[in-house]
């Protein structure tokens, strides 16, 4: 059967470099997606920790799985918007380097 | 080890490398979003193996083949060249995001070592029926709630991204 | 529980002048438009004199009913609260026995004659109505709210008419309010009763504590007289005072604290002289002959308490002679006709609460009805004096006014021979009664109260002879222009003057001592005592006849004494008293400071109080501590914080910003899974 | 087990993918010549044979590998030389759920006629659509050309728009047969439902005795019309096949993505087109035509009508012959339907083709699904 910590162990690997791209790159579509990458190890948590308390065969616990579709939702949206403000951040600095948007400061 | 383990370890494996690929990717970003895509395949590989087929199937259908190939399409669009690491001072963040990534890396692994084995599975456990089901009584509202969210969100990009027509 | 029959009536005597007041206070403040002057007259005359009427008919019908019998009329249940051994209910009920039939006879009587005499003092300075609507607005509204003091037949009740009267009064005094004296003189008025009137709270709650201990929760005074037997022996520590003091003095002193505030006995007796700053017939009604006697009717009406009570009683006789000679030596000196009268007010209740004190509260009841009748007069009297004066009040300016002004000063003559004690007249009976009281009392010390109270009496008849005979004979020393103006007052003036004093000539009548009964044939001569005597706790004293006698001539001789020097002095060679003033100058300028007893207080209480809630409180605390240090500060100390401190986190790079939420991502999970 | 997988997925690889599709090619240029009442290719010959043209694709083939493989300058290699292979791929694997044989019992043991039957089955089908967009989008970016690149564009923006649709015309299917098997969709289309049957169930009109002989197959088609024809519109957009060929319009960007493509890759896209031309008519006909089934003879009316003769074995081989002879007539009906679309209808405008997906296909395929919860309500339950 397929070891369940692992899985854990897994998602926390994914997570953790998630983290790492966010913090290390500066280009805003690869921390975008590096934030994907975090979901995605969220969602394994989920559905891993779901196939562990599947529930009774009457009544089957699909609470991970649903929370998953929602993630996926949440996800979806956001990229939208994210990419939305990519695209006019691009159209105002003509570059999607994080650090050119360094005007918001003390 | 039975088959479905090692078409776990497989998946994982593949899915780590390509994370870590479009991490490291540097000089393109398509090739980072591939990596990305790798990455969503694989987990979806392993949902599969977690009996969870219909979150599998939208894993590929939705991360896969719509939100990649939204990053794909920005990016083609704006038609961007690499970025390079930055300056010395971002090392020193690298570096500390590094350590962190390592440290939470042991430690959550050391942490979640030893958890229960997987219990018999119900009949029709992850399948579009049951997940169907759950979703339109259980979390109707979270369905609805989930709507609105998306709802939201096309308007938001629709004016974000609308070249101002004055 | 004595018999009692219900007499509906009742509760119509206080209700009359309430509406009249009500009606009064309608017009003036809601509907603003002035009524016409016979209608207020009419409204606000008619309802004293209704009352007046229905309370000589209940006295009539409490004086056919047998010895100790009360008439009472319950409405509602006023404050209904708690049950079984926790309860508290003031029902709203009116009791009429002896004492307060006396009483509401004297406030609506004399209140009768004062709204006539107000009617005309009045009338001339206030052309617009407002003004004297809003008088007899305020009158009536003192009037319903003495009825409620004295008909009332519980402690909440009388509280509440104790506050009625001292709000009154400040209204009254303060009525000329755009004149700035007044409006502090009836400040202070208002001020110096509060304090009273905590004594008097502080005593209802310890009574009313006691009781509820004893397991009798009540504050009517029947029940009160009925249950008093449970705790006349309850005991308080009196922390540093050695022995522990009798529960029943404290709350006998605490009630002496109110009668003390509202009759202005010695050590708040400061706001009656400055009362007279109110129109002439107030300082009448309110501080001669009603609300300052309130002390005296509540003192006789928990005589049960203060016989139980041999220390409070002690004091109250004490303070009571101290205040009357006090007073009367004050009143020597004054120059302003309505201080004299105030001061020889202060003195005279001295001696009520003298005779009170000694046990002999048909003497003290007896005096307040005569000095009701006398002190009235006298206060109208010069009220018509200063009308006729045009409002000239400093005695030196005035003189010779007996040939001009012949009704006014007839009336202030018989007032004088009455207050000073001349015997056919009401004082000499009510003052001798009071004597004989002191004189038998149990009072540790009363010889010297017989002494201070005789040579009280000396003064007094020789400061009122000295004001008769400044003011009436000699020459008119006011200016030409007022010489020619000078006339008698109108009837409607005049009349209750008369009335009045008639009522001061024949009022000994009531109270006509037995011993000259005896000697005259008349067997129960001393009526008011026979009525009054089943409240009272008899004090058996037995005196043989010839004391008695001795002691009037004593009492006759000082009076005539006192008359004797004041003719001297003013009359026969006016030059003397100017020449005294000179020799003995310190103690003349003490006298005509009012030992600056005001002075006084305000350098010993009002000052410090002001200097500490300002410095102390308001500076100190209010705008240092809690502005400065709390508001301020803590707005300070968050701006320094992140001005110093957090503004660095806003560094404006994504990446620091996403590095700080790891941390504390991180932080949080190893708390979590530590 | 396996074997029987391993068996039935080279007979898909033989039979379908490598004989049907290069025939396919031949179907296209013949009927469109015939179309345009012209004789089409029929030059090429094996010793004198020409077969009305069938050689053609063969020569195709050899043309095709015989030609230089030019990769362009500045081009990301790896990505220019794998989206072929990731565009073709996925239209292969597509036929592993489409099933091309009934549900047999031989000896006791009973086995389908389907390479693999997860309950999940059609939304693989639209998994895989989703995983061949990236061949079009990579090969559009990383040849390094400025057209190709927007042909990327147009396709990836086309394609996710169609998989939004392409799934919602779908779902009336799956609540008439509520299942999203396409084994258990075939087998519930395999009898047949009196026409006048919906007067009764919704309108409560009693259907006189001899009505009941006017039948029709129990097809997809007959329960859901709109839902084949959004279906159809749908997957063909989704393959870009002409009437949405907006991606490589030649007019506008030249080849579009596959421009810099030479040689064998470009032939493997083509082949991709084509096996994915085959893919949208097995899916069709499974879905609306019935796939296996005959007309009006159920499998047991077979089986029983042939055992009774010649024993139980032999019938349910005939069975399977039948069966697969009707699947393969429709599906090369469909072909012919796709060939006769794309030789009429114009190529759309690219607005246009996002106006139809977003403003026209998706209203009336959410109407269709409303529509057809309704009626499944009035009629008490899945029929």
């Amino acid at each position: 059967m397929v070891p369940l910590d692992h899985v854990i162990g897994l998602s926390a690997v994914l997570f953790t470099i998630g983290v790492v791209g966010v913090a290390t790159r500066r280009n805003l579509i690869v921390m975008l997606m590096s934030i994907e990458l975090m979901l995605n190890a969220v969602n394994l948590a989920f559905i891993g920790f779901n196939r562990m308390w599947p529930g009774e065969p009457g009544a089957i616990a699909l609470d991970g799985q649903v929370f998953v579709l929602m993630v996926i939702a949440v996800a979806a949206a956001e990229v939208a918007v994210g990419l939305g403000i990519v695209i006019s951040m691009f159209r105002n600095r003509d570059s999607v380097d994080v650090e050119v948007v360094s005007l918001l400061r003390w | 080890m039975t088959v479905p383990a090692v078409l776990f370890y497989a998946f994982a494996a593949l899915a780590v490398l390509s994370a870590i690929g479009m991490v490291v990717q540097v000089r393109n970003t398509v090739a980072s979003a591939m990596s990305l895509v790798i990455t969503m395949v694989a987990l979806a590989g392993i949902y599969v193996l977690l009996e969870a087929h219909l979150v599998a199937v939208i894993q590929i259908m939705v991360y896969g083949g719509a939100i990649v190939v939204l990053f794909l399409f920005v990016v083609m669009l704006l038609n961007l060249r690499s970025d390079d690491f930055g300056p010395a001072r971002q090392r020193l963040v690298r570096l500390a995001a590094a350590a962190i990534g390592v440290f939470a890396l042991t430690w959550m692994l050391r942490l979640f070592s030893g958890l229960p084995e997987a219990p018999p599975l119900p009949e029709g456990f992850g399948g579009y029926r049951e997940v169907g089901i759950a979703l339109y009584t259980d979390y109707v509202l979270l369905v609805e709630v989930a709507s609105l969210l998306l709802t939201a969100a096309i308007v938001g990009a629709l004016i974000l991204a609308k070249r101002k027509i004055d | 529980m004595v018999n009692e029959s219900s007499d509906p009536l009742l509760r119509w005597i206080p209700l009359l002048p309430l509406l009249a007041a009500i009606f009064h206070g309608v017009m003036i403040g809601v509907v603003r438009r002035a009524t016409p002057r016979w209608l207020v007259i009419a409204l606000s005359c008619g309802t004293v004199a209704g009352s007046f009427l229905l309370s000589c008919v209940v006295f009539a019908s409490l004086a056919g009913l047998p010895d100790g019998a009360t008439l009472v009329d319950g409405l509602y249940t006023w404050i209904g609260a708690g049950v079984g051994e926790l309860r508290f209910n003031a029902e709203l009920r009116f009791r009429l026995d002896a004492l307060s039939s006396v009483m509401t006879l004297v406030v609506t009587g004399v209140g009768l004659l004062i709204h006539v005499y107000s009617i005309g003092y009045m009338d001339d300075d206030h052309r617009d109505d407002k003004g004297f609507q809003r008088f007899f607005c305020y009158l009536n509204l003192f009037t319903f709210s003495m009825l409620m003091l004295v008909l009332g037949d519980n402690l909440v009740l009388m509280f509440l008419g104790w506050e009625g009267v001292g709000l009154c009064s400040y209204l009254l005094i303060g009525f000329w309010y755009s004149d700035r004296f007044n409006a502090y003189c009836g400040s202070k008025a208002f001020i110096v009763n509060r304090i009273g009137d905590f004594g008097f709270l502080v005593g209802i709650f310890l009574l009313f504590g006691a009781l509820a201990s004893a397991g009798a929760p009540t504050v009517d005074f029947a029940e009160i007289r009925a249950s008093f037997g449970l705790i006349s022996e309850m005991t308080v520590p009196a922390p540093f005072w050695g022995p522990e003091w009798r529960l029943v003095d404290l709350i006998g002193l605490c009630f002496f604290v109110g009668a003390c505030g509202k009759s202005a006995q010695l050590p708040l007796y400061v706001w009656l002289p400055d009362a007279m700053a109110g129109p002439t017939p107030v300082s009448a009604l309110i501080h001669a002959a009603t609300m300052v006697t309130a002390g005296v009717y509540m003192v006789s009406r928990l005589s049960f308490l203060y016989a139980a009570a041999p220390v409070a009683s002690a004091v109250v006789a004490w303070v009571g002679a101290l205040t009357a000679l006090f007073a009367a030596t004050i009143a020597i000196a004054q120059t302003d006709i309505k201080k004299v009268l105030a001061y020889s007010t202060v003195s005279q209740l001295g001696y009520m609460f003298l005779a009170a004190g000694c046990a002999g509260y048909t003497g003290a009841v007896f005096h307040l009805v005569t000095h009701a009748f006398f002190k009235a007069l006298l206060f109208l009297a010069a009220g018509s004096v200063i009308l006729a004066m045009h409002h000239e009040q400093d005695i030196r300016k005035m003189g010779g006014l007996r040939r001009r002004i012949w009704q006014t000063h007839a009336v202030f003559l018989i007032g004088v021979l009455a207050i000073s004690g001349i015997p056919p007249l009401s004082g000499f009976f009510s003052k001798d009664e009071i004597l004989v009281a002191a004189w038998t009392a149990h009072v540790p010390g009363h010889l010297w109260l017989y002494a201070i109270g005789l040579v009280t009496a000396g003064i007094t008849s020789f400061y009122m002879w000295r004001l008769y005979f400044v003011v009436f004979w000699g020459e008119s020393r006011a200016s030409h222009h007022v010489r020619e103006q000078i006339r008698e007052q109108p009837p409607v003036v005049v009349n209750p003057l008369w009335v009045l004093a008639a009522l001061a000539c024949l009022g000994g009548a009531i109270g006509f001592p037995q011993v000259y009964g005896d000697a005259l044939g008349i067997e129960r001569s001393h009526s008011l005592n026979n009525f009054l005597g089943g409240l009272f706790p008899v004090v058996e004293h037995h005196l043989a006849h010839s004391t008695e006698y001795a002691m009037a001539l004593a009492a006759i001789g000082m009076a005539g004494a006192g008359f004797g020097i004041a003719y001297l002095c003013y009359v026969a060679r006016p030059e003397l008293p100017v020449r005294a003033a000179a020799a003995l100058k310190v103690p003349y300028q003490l006298l005509l400071e009012k030992y600056y007893v005001d002075e006084l207080y305000d350098a010993l209480i009002v000052r410090p109080l002001v200097k500490l809630s300002d410095v102390v409180l308001f500076r100190g605390i209010d705008a240092g501590l809690i502005d400065g240090v709390a508001v301020n500060g803590t707005a300070r100390g968050v701006r320094g914080l992140a001005a110093h401190g957090l503004k660095y986190l806003q560094s404006g790079f994504t990446q620091s910003y996403v590095f700080l939420m790891i941390v504390g991502a991180v932080a949080i999970l190893g708390y979590l899974l530590r | 087990m396996l074997i029987g997988v391993i068996v039935k997925s080279l007979f898909i690889l033989i039979v379908m993918v490598a004989g049907l599709a290069p025939v396919i090619t031949w179907i296209e240029r013949k009927q469109s010549a015939v179309m345009q009442d012209r004789i089409g290719a029929n030059r090429a010959d094996v010793g004198g044979i020409t077969l009305l043209g069938l050689m053609h694709p063969l020569a195709d083939v050899f043309k095709l590998l015989s030609k230089e493989d030019v990769v362009p300058t500045g081009a990301n290699r790896i990505m220019h030389l794998i989206s072929p292979v990731i565009a073709a791929v996925p239209a292969v694997i597509a036929f592993a759920v489409v099933p091309f044989g009934g549900v047999y019992t031989l000896g006791g043991e009973e086995f389908s006629l389907v390479a693999a039957n997860p309950d999940w089955g059609l939304l693989y089908i639209f998994a895989i659509g989703s995983i061949a967009m990236y061949g079009t989008v990579m090969a559009g970016w990383s040849s390094n050309n400025n057209w190709s690149l927007l042909g990327g564009l147009r396709a990836s923006a086309q394609m996710i728009s169609y998989e939004v649709t392409m799934g919602l015309s779908v779902v009336g299917i799956f609540m008439v047969f509520s299942t999203l098997q396409l084994q258990d969709m075939v087998v519930a289309q395999d009898d047949t439902f009196r026409v006048f049957g919906f007067l009764e169930v919704l309108f409560g009109l009693s259907v006189p005795a001899w009505l009941d002989f006017v039948r029709l197959p129990a097809w997809g088609v007959f329960y859901q019309p709109l839902g084949f024809v959004l279906f159809l519109t749908t997957i063909m957009a989704e393959n870009k096949r002409p009437p949405f060929d907006t991606p490589e319009g030649e007019s506008e960007i030249i080849a579009g993505y596959h421009l810099e493509y030479s040689g064998m890759r470009f032939g493997l896209f083509f082949m991709a087109e084509f096996i994915e031309v085959l893919v949208i008519a097995a899916l069709m006909t499974t879905i609306f035509l019935g796939g296996w089934s005959v007309p009006w003879l159920t499998t047991e009316t077979i089986i029983g009508g042939i055992a009774g003769v010649f024993g139980e074995g032999f019938a349910t081989g005939i069975c399977i012959i039948l069966h697969f002879l009707s699947f393969m007539l429709k599906v090369v009906f469909m072909i012919w339907l796709q060939m006769a679309l794309r030789w009429t209808l114009p190529r759309f405008r690219y607005d246009q083709v996002m106006d139809l997906c977003w403003k026209i296909i998706l209203p009336l395929s959410i109407a269709n699904v409303f529509v057809t919860g309704g009626i499944i309500l009035l009629a008490g339950g899945t029929s």
